[in-house]
């Protein structure tokens, strides 16, 4: 065993164009002796509107239909904030592995645009550790989204948070 | 060293100004949110400059950043990632 | 869309003696377009001492090494409890899919005892109603577990939650 | 309609009676937790009833439920699955 790595997490950090494959990456995940909790998260593109635009006087049915979401980044320093994200998140809950996998381009409705997989000792700390890093990539790393509506309209989404 | 600075537009500002980046002259003295203002001039960018920020060179950097010859700048407008 | 089935969460619940796989129960969460989070946890079994037990003069390395686990349930009464805690997760997150898997008889350190997925339209829900989950199962559903040590040792695993 | 009820026994109780299972009469008036008394004393059970929830033919029920013939009366023991 290398004990120089046990405080130190493994955290690979991917931006990607392709398709997220989800069972390559949980395939992927470390086996760890010493970690009883796993958890992971996907953000996966829905079809109704995003968190800011509302059609306060229609229902539901009557709001535009998402057809795809178009993400661009800021590469290099996307990269390097999630990577940031990353070592912050598994320091504060002493998580042993991080994964984070984000893709950009055009990604359809019920299609996964972020992955997060993380392992520690105990399930609440894997648990919030996970969410801490979803939540710091949406409010930390450049990357942006646009919704293309069926009807062919489109609007940048402003999230918040 | 040259005289001259890169910047680099994302998302909405990208389409203000589209083009992805350019060249600019650089002017003794010019900061990141001097800069700003006078692209905003020219593109009519709908964003304020405090709801940009500023990275030099791939790194986060105050708006008052003094830039400096072959820097490459960009302004980053809010994130909706994840 | 069947309309009477919007507030009808589907929760396959199922207990197995065999091992877990993650990618079979992956690839069958169903494509939900007005879904925007996926949480997923895994309990795995870990090399190191349960939550009760603990060696206050040891230093870390000195605690006896886990073996494996043997998991026991109440079969019927464990199926019937983790529906309820599914469904009722269901109902106060607001979650479209819920599926929990719990395994039981022997196993191995590093291998997943139980697998919960979920499926809501934000992010926060799908955590919280995961967490949940694991959270009710370890707390009330009829199963337990006994550690067996590289040294041939046994002992029941009292859970404090 | 019989004059006995089934017992199952998990975990520690199971070891401790050695048996996963058993058939005992049922006496007029039975209940759950004076038949735990009983079994405990036979068995040397390490629980105290109050450590031990109640389940009548799988389902959950109240301690001083009375017992009827043919019912399947579960003690569970402190739960540590997950």
């Amino acid at each position: 065993m290398n004990h120089s790595n046990l405080n130190q997490a493994s955290c690979p950090i991917v931006l990607t164009p392709y398709p997220i494959d989800q069972v390559a990456l949980r395939q992927g995940v470390p086996l760890r002796h010493d970690c009883g909790g796993y958890a992971c998260f996907e953000g996966i593109v829905r079809s109704s509107l995003g968190s800011t635009q509302k059609n306060p006087l229609g229902r539901e049915g009557d709001e535009p239909k998402v057809d795809f979401l178009e993400y661009s980044a800021y590469e290099p320093l996307a990269l390097q904030e999630m990577e940031i994200i990353a070592q912050e998140a598994s320091m504060r809950y002493d998580l042993k592995y991080v994964q984070v996998t984000h893709r950009f381009g055009k990604i359809r409705v019920g299609e996964t645009a972020v992955m997060i997989q993380v392992l520690s000792k105990h399930r609440a700390e894997a648990f919030a550790g996970c969410q801490m890093v979803i939540d710091q990539i949406k409010r930390r790393v450049p990357i942006w989204k646009k919704e293309h509506f069926v009807n062919g309209d489109a609007q940048w989404v402003l999230c918040t948070h | 060293m040259t005289n001259q600075v890169e910047v680099l537009y994302f998302a909405m500002l990208q389409e203000s100004a589209r083009k992805t980046h350019e060249v600019v002259p650089l002017e003794p003295g010019l900061t990141a949110s001097s800069l700003y203002q006078k692209l905003k001039g020219a593109y009519d960018f709908s964003l304020e400059f405090h709801q940009v920020r500023v990275a030099i060179n791939d790194r986060f950097a105050p708006g008052d950043s003094v830039l400096k010859g072959g820097d490459r700048v960009a302004y980053i407008p809010p994130v909706s990632g994840g």
